[in-house]
């Protein structure tokens, strides 16, 4: 079976290519093709799974060769799978939650006279994303980078009988762009030092390579994940892309593609081990990322939105995890899977209250939704529990090894890395529970036009089983460190350092900042009234309404300094780097703009060009010939 | 080695009429001063020991080729004058300094160059000159021929005009005449029937009136004819002059 | 004298021609300052012929000649189908396509 | 003086005899067959037949060849793999072409006007267009500058190089000036692309006699002798090697020689851009990949610094210029122009691995843009009255195309893509290709370039599938767009889609046949 392993790709890559193609007479049962294409690849990737765990773990790293790509003299490029525990790992997550995702979405798309076409770019992403984790070469890796890329372009683009959602499309095009020309180059770095861009070749000639050549690459390496992953700077596009479809953002934005760049950080590990500059650096970016996205998921009030900095700010918790070397691979993998659930659960019970709402995002809308969504207020709300961290729940058995993870090591590195993830735990809490609290708690802020129901079956079916993913997945993998174990073929064993605090005081300090957040957030948005405009907060104006914080000294110790951040950051966030992406495509343009006055139309003009081509060429070879 | 006078002499011939093409405001007067230069041309040829490459010149260039571009001017107007003022900015001064410089620097490559002068000439006669072609260069010869069945298709497709409408008869061309209007036999011609058979005088018709459109049109325009009225009344008053009008 | 002197008349008859296309505007006085630029390439050729005392580069002038006459009526030939649609052959005249 | 026939070998030139024996006979037809629409027929079918003949006949030669290959005629053409695979390169563009060129609109009409020697909108031009005349001297014309065009891939003498140029050029002169709608831009494009080129042909030229007058020969052979021994000829040698090199870059469509390209491209009836657009590109990059290796190979380092700055220049100017562009014909110009960059960013160094990379690239780039033209072609303005117009190229007609023709839009969509160079489209294989050939030769800053260029580049290609995808057809613009159905036009739209797909996907074959070809018979250098 591990041989038939490029079923995976092909069975939703040809379901794709047949619901492209075969036009409307299939609109009524096409999306039946899609939700069976993902359940089939789920299935044989169930199959392979089971018969990998037949396997000892030596012989669990399984080459598929599939034919010869790229023939050369030198270069000899084989297109070909790599199924190892790592990639078991993402197929079984891509396939699992792709396929509740695809059933979620016939649902949830159902008056869209789009739909097969929607199912088609979901198939084409799950075959993209699949082949992206199971090449055995950057290139390959590199052919699903691009698919998943295009595809969720595609995606986000859906609807797009709005502007904005078009220009949100583009700005994920851009950076996404950015960070493709990291992966380019670092395959350009490879070819140069190695010769290869096969996993097998490249990291076995990592040894001899000398430290700046596996650091230049390495950090290569980030730009592109930090492009994927929306870490820092390039984090900008996650939150646009937030216009395409829920089940979208579910799938692509939370659980699967933007995930990509913690892979190939782990996937590269040979390479960051020696190179411990860019490892650094990536644990670093991680660390700045979770503090950012969680002050940003403070300050928005679209739940999707609020939704997608929190995912940036848990891949910075992966990331983080990451980039501390063997003691975090595994760590960063398992938080990955975990919030694959939390987080997929959590933006279908979103778009399940946006379903209810009449699409309505703004939180400040919602309010007491619990006894009109039942199940989505109880599915929501395990996700919830996991993602604060809170035992036994998911969340917990992952999130709280990598903040103990990130304790250890020497000099002021733990103490800083550690502070972050320890703090960024203490916001999570407290964006999430506002979340939380603003959507199904408190007073019903909605208008009349809104009859907020519950979600048809098809809907809250896959919600329940991500909450139930969400409750105990962490539980059964952490128990005997099994997950820890299954990837440890790939990882490589790591001794466990001790930590710069014993465990158990990290462990009680993250649930006592837990505890504070969330209790912060359900005195402000629980039981004292939501605003229903968010209040103007630039600085000027939060130091003359002083009485917002006059009340109590929490407030005015947490409150202000943190609202001073979090509106700072954000307004950095959107004018520093959304604005560099825009003034970098204005520069293009006006430059543009400016290089086409010259072709004026005039022959003369263009003869002149070549002329002073001509003499400028021949002055600078001959003299400098000579 | 060469005649040094007949250096200067070809170098007068050639760059002083080819300055023409920057100066000359007339095109006919540019494409005359081509052909002198092509005749330069010849002439050094002919001292460089290519004398049948020289007579080529003058029968390809200043027979052929220079004549086709006065046929050219012709049917676009030989009358066209340019105005020498430039219209796009800086394009006189970037234009006169690059081509300025592209020439000073190819003359000073050409001066920093030491190449060796042969002793043997090179026999440029006609049957020297067959035996390459035919030889080593027979395929690029060959391959001209294709050249120039391209220039004459080229040619044809842009400029030739099949004959789209039928010939007409003669017939024809007389009923057309009628149905618009105009004489059905031939025009008066102007003085017929009176005592001055001048052109700006119209004919006078049998009863003795004068036709008006026997007059060119020209001449009316210019106000340069005798109406016939005016002329009958002057034959019969002496005394009014007829340059009263 | 040395016949490296033709090369350099005819380097400035080169640079008379291209000076030609730069700043006319009639096309046909522009075409003519193509056809010096090719004379001018045969004059040097030919002395390169004479100096090195061999024939091969009288035989390419041969064909530049030939060339260049049939590029001439080519080049002729769009000037009239030109001149045909827009009553000019001034190369200013046609500016539509740019940018 | 004696007279000895020489001694030339004709059987490795089978495919060039095909194609220019053809051409003549079409001439013939011209003549000889009266009406229009026979005449049409006949020449279609002869070019189709020579011209996968000659194709035929190349295969023939490649795998019959004798050694490394033949040399003609004391050094003045050579046959070897590498010209065969030029060679055949051009035929199948050729071949591709010439169905572009046959092919009609739904209402029988031809892309070439009906008279070229009426004037636009002349009471001559309704007439002809009435009575059914058709210029089916476009088909010798391009049999002649598809032989002149393979004669240039194989010429290793710079004189022929010289008569190879305009054997191919002069045709085109005349097919630009053809276009049936738009005339005035037709000519006009032919006027500029003309003037240019006589321009920059001269000027090749008079850097052919300075190499002659410096080294003594003007086979590529002597030239490369007399650069190794050359004492006191430096300055003339390198001023003639560069006007040589300028005058190929200008074919090319390299910055700063580049102007002509966005005008005649617009200009020009679509099936020539088409044509023009593969083939020109290819037989260029051709000419001077053995110029530079067969000839100037010694220069290579003082003519590095020009192949680093035009290949910048190029690349930047294209992208940048694309981005604001919106006409579709001159978006895919400057795109053009942005790839003769990357083309010339494999010439950096002049790497071995050049000369079977650049085939490549030249053939899956000249795929796609066959295959974009080819697309343009179908899709019209269409008038109130429900007349079908001319081609729809201002980017926003194209608004929705995705919904109103699936698979037209489809297509372009991978054309673009490979343009843009992602994965498992053939552009993707060629640029790697290409680049790893320049990363060998230690370019890699220039390589660092083009990666952000055509990373650059990549939104203007993907804005057109935006717009063709994610965009609605405007509000009451629901007509005036028409897709145009010419079974030929499609043809080469699924051929050359099938072949980008083949060709990213499984590039093998293709590449292993080049690498074959990768070995030059009179190579300095390569």
């Amino acid at each position: 079976m591990l041989d038939l392993t490029w079923l995976l790709i092909a069975v939703p890559l040809a379901s794709a290519a047949f619901l492209l193609l075969a036009g409307k007479r299939a609109d009524r049962w096409g999306h039946w093709v899609g939700v069976g294409a993902s359940s089939a690849a789920f299935v044989v990737g169930l199959v392979a799974l089971i018969q990998m765990l037949g396997l000892d773990s030596e012989d669990r790293a399984h080459a598929v060769h599939l034919f010869t790509w790229i023939p050369g003299g030198e270069l000899n490029l084989d297109a070909g799978l790599l199924v190892d525990p790592l990639s078991m790992t993402f197929v079984m997550l891509v396939t699992f939650v792709g396929t509740l995702i695809h059933v979620y979405s016939v649902a949830y798309m159902e008056h869209d006279a789009s739909r097969r076409r929607f199912f088609a770019y979901l198939n084409l992403f799950v075959a993209a994303m699949l082949l992206l984790v199971l090449a055995d070469s950057y290139l390959l890796l590199f052919v699903g980078w691009e698919g998943v890329g295009l595809a969720s372009y595609l995606l986000i683009g859906f609807w797009n009988h709005k502007p904005e959602y078009a220009t949100a499309a583009n700005k994920a095009f851009v950076v996404n762009r950015i960070g493709d020309i990291g992966l380019i180059l670092a395959m350009g770095l490879m070819f140069t030092y190695f010769g290869a861009l096969d996993f097998g070749s490249v990291f076995a000639a990592v040894p001899q390579a000398s430290t700046a050549q596996l650091t230049a690459i390495g950090l290569m390496l980030l730009v592109a994940a930090c492009g994927k992953s929306a870490q820092f700077p390039l984090q900008s596009w996650l939150g646009d892309a937030m216009a395409g479809p829920t089940p979208v953002s579910a799938l692509i934005h939370a659980a699967t593609m933007v995930t990509a760049g913690v892979y190939l950080i782990v996937r590269s590990a040979p390479i960051f081990e020696g190179a411990p500059a860019a490892q650094t650096t990536v644990a670093a970016i991680g660390a700045f990322t979770l503090i950012l996205g969680a002050l940003i998921g403070m300050a928005k009030d679209d739940i999707k939105k609020a939704l997608a900095a929190s995912t940036m700010s848990q891949i910075g918790y992966m990331m983080l995890a990451a980039g501390l070397g063997p003691v975090g691979y595994a760590f960063a993998i398992f938080h990955l899977v975990t919030h694959g659930f939390f987080k997929a659960g959590m933006f279908l019970g979103a778009g399940s209250v946006m379903h209810g709402m009449n699409d309505q995002v703004d939180m400040r809308r919602f309010g007491a939704l619990r006894t009109a969504m039942v199940t989505t207020w109880v599915t929501f709300g395990l996700g919830w529990l996991a993602i604060l961290g809170v035992p036994p729940f998911s969340g917990f058995w992952s999130k709280d090894k990598i903040i103990e993870a990130a304790f250890i090591g020497d000099d002021v590195q733990p103490w800083i890395l550690g502070g972050a993830a320890l703090i960024g735990a203490g916001l999570t809490a407290f964006y999430m529970s506002r979340l939380f609290f603003m959507t199904f708690h408190g007073k019903a802020r909605w208008t009349d036009e809104q009859h907020p129901h519950e979600s048809p079956a098809l809907m809250t079916v896959p919600m329940i089983i991500l909450a139930v993913g969400s409750a105990f997945l962490g539980l059964i993998l952490a128990t005997g460190d099994r997950f820890v174990t299954w990837l440890e073929p790939v990882t490589g064993h790591a001794e466990h350092g001790e930590p710069v605090l014993p465990a158990a005081v990290i462990m009680v300090a993250t649930l006592l900042l837990v505890a504070l957040g969330a209790w912060i957030a359900w005195r402000k948005y629980g039981a004292a009234d939501v605003p229903e405009t968010a209040p103007a907060a630039s600085l000027a104006t939060i130091a003359a309404r002083n009485d917002m914080f006059q009340d109590s000294v929490n407030r005015g110790v947490f409150e202000r300094p943190g609202t001073h951040l979090t509106r700072t950051l954000v307004y950095a966030d959107a004018a520093l780097v959304d604005g560099a992406v825009d003034a970098t495509a204005h520069a293009f343009a006006r430059t543009g703009e400016v290089t086409r006055k010259t072709q004026n139309g005039q022959v003369r003009s263009y003869a002149l060009t070549m002329v002073v081509g001509l003499v400028i060429v021949i002055l600078v070879v001959v003299q400098g010939g000579l | 080695m060469v005649n040094t006078v007949m250096f200067w002499i070809i170098a007068a011939l050639t760059v002083i009429p080819a300055l023409s093409l920057l100066f000359a405001r007339k095109a006919v007067h540019v494409a005359m001063s081509v052909v002198l230069v092509m005749v330069g041309l010849a002439a050094a040829y002919v001292t460089l020991s290519a004398p049948f490459l020289g007579m080529v010149q003058i029968v390809v260039y200043t027979g052929a080729v220079m004549m086709l571009f006065l046929f050219v001017l012709m049917l676009v107007g030989v009358d066209q004058r340019e105005d020498l003022k430039e219209t796009i900015k800086g394009q006189r001064w970037i234009g006169l300094l690059a081509a300025a410089g592209l020439g000073a620097f190819l003359v000073s490559i050409i001066g920093r160059v030491t190449l060796p002068t042969a002793d043997t000439m090179p026999s440029g006669d006609p049957e020297a000159v067959a035996i390459a072609l035919f030889d080593r260069y027979v395929l690029v010869i060959e391959v001209l021929g294709f050249v120039l069945i391209t220039a004459a298709v080229g040619a044809l497709v842009l400029t030739h005009t099949p004959r789209l409408r039928p010939r007409k008869t003669q017939l024809e061309v007389q009923r057309d005449r009628v149905r618009v209007g105009a004489d059905p036999v031939n025009k008066p011609m102007p003085g017929v029937y009176a005592r001055h058979n001048a052109l700006d005088v119209p004919a006078l018709d049998p009863e003795g009136k004068p036709i008006e459109h026997s007059v060119s049109r020209v001449l009316e325009i210019r106000h340069q004819t005798q109406e016939g009225a005016e002329f009958r009344a002057a034959l019969e008053d002496p005394s009014r002059k007829e340059g009263d009008r | 004298m040395d016949p490296i002197n033709f090369v350099i008349l005819a380097s400035i008859l080169f640079a008379i021609g291209a000076a030609a296309v730069l700043l006319r505007r009639n096309a046909i006085i522009a075409f003519m300052g193509v056809e010096l630029m090719l004379n001018a390439a045969n004059l040097a050729l030919v002395a390169f012929s004479r100096m090195h005392g061999e024939i091969d580069g009288q035989i390419m002038a041969f064909f530049v000649l030939t060339v260049a006459a049939a590029e001439v009526v080519v080049g002729l030939g769009i000037i009239i189908a030109v001149f045909r649609a827009r009553q000019t052959i001034s190369l200013d005249e046609p500016a539509e396509l740019k940018g | 003086m004696s007279f000895t026939t020489p001694e030339i070998a004709w059987a490795p030139l089978t495919p060039l005899l095909i194609v220019l024996g053809a051409s003549a006979v079409a001439i013939l037809v011209e003549s000889f067959v009266r009406s229009p629409e026979t005449r049409r027929r006949t020449q279609l079918v002869l070019s189709l037949v020579a011209l996968v003949g000659a194709a035929g006949a190349a295969v023939v030669q490649w795998a019959t060849l004798d050694g490394a290959g033949t040399v003609v005629l004391d050094g003045m053409l050579t046959v070897d793999r590498q010209s065969l695979a030029w060679q055949v390169l051009i035929l199948v563009f050729g071949t591709l072409g010439t169905l572009l060129f046959a092919s009609r609109t739904r209402a029988g009409e031809e892309a070439f006007t009906p008279l070229g020697a009426s004037a636009p909108g002349s009471s001559d031009e309704t007439l002809a267009r009435r009575k059914g005349l058709q210029v089916t001297e476009v088909f010798p014309l391009a049999l002649v500058a598809v032989g002149g065009m393979m004669l240039f891939t194989s010429v290793t003498d710079l004189i022929f190089l010289f008569v190879a140029l305009e054997v191919f050029s002069l045709p085109l002169y005349v097919l630009v000036a053809l276009a049936r709608r738009r005339r005035f831009l037709s000519h006009e494009g032919a006027l500029k692309y003309f003037l240019l080129g006589a321009f920059s042909s001269a000027i090749l030229l008079f850097g052919a006699a300075f190499l002659y007058g410096a080294t003594g020969s003007t086979s590529y052979a002597g030239v490369a002798a007399g650069i190794s021994s050359s004492t006191g000829t430096d300055a003339l040698i390198l001023a003639g090697a560069v006007m040589v090199v300028v005058g190929l870059l200008f074919k090319i469509g390299a910055v700063p020689f580049h102007s002509w390209t966005p005008d005649a491209y617009q200009g020009a009836p679509t099936p020539v851009t088409a044509f023009m657009g593969a083939a020109t590109k290819a037989a260029a990059t051709a000419a001077l990949l053995r110029v530079m290796y067969a000839a100037l190979y010694g220069l290579n380092w003082e003519l590095s610094w020009l192949f680093w700055v035009v290949a910048i220049a190029s690349m930047l100017l294209g992208t940048v210029v694309a981005l604001v562009q919106t006409e579709l014909k001159r978006m895919l110009a400057y795109s053009s122009i942005a790839h003769a960059g990357f083309i010339l960013v494999a010439f950096a160094g002049l790497p071995d691995t050049a000369l079977s990379a650049l085939p490549f690239y030249l053939a899956s780039y000249g795929l796609a843009t066959m295959g974009a033209f080819a697309v343009i072609t179908q899709v019209r303005e269409r008038s109130d009255e429900g007349t079908v117009l001319g081609e729809a190229t201002r980017l926003g007609q194209w608004a929705g195309l995705g919904k109103r023709s699936p698979w037209l839009a489809g297509a372009m969509a991978l054309f673009l893509l490979s343009f843009a160079g992602i994965p498992l489209t053939a552009g993707f294989v060629g640029k790697f290709v290409a680049f790893s050939a320049a990363i060998s030769s230690g370019a890699w800053p220039l390589v660092l370039v083009a990666v952000i260029a055509s990373a650059a580049a990549a939104f203007f290609y993907v804005r057109l599938i935006v717009l063709m995808f994610l965009t609605d057809v405007p509000e009451g613009q629901e007509d005036a767009i028409e897709i145009d159905y010419s079974p030929l036009a499609r043809t080469v739209v699924a051929v050359t889609a099938v072949l980008v797909l083949l060709l990213g996907i499984v590039p093998g074959p293709v590449l292993s046949a080049f690498e074959n070809a990768g070995v030059l018979l009179l190579g300095a250098g390569g």
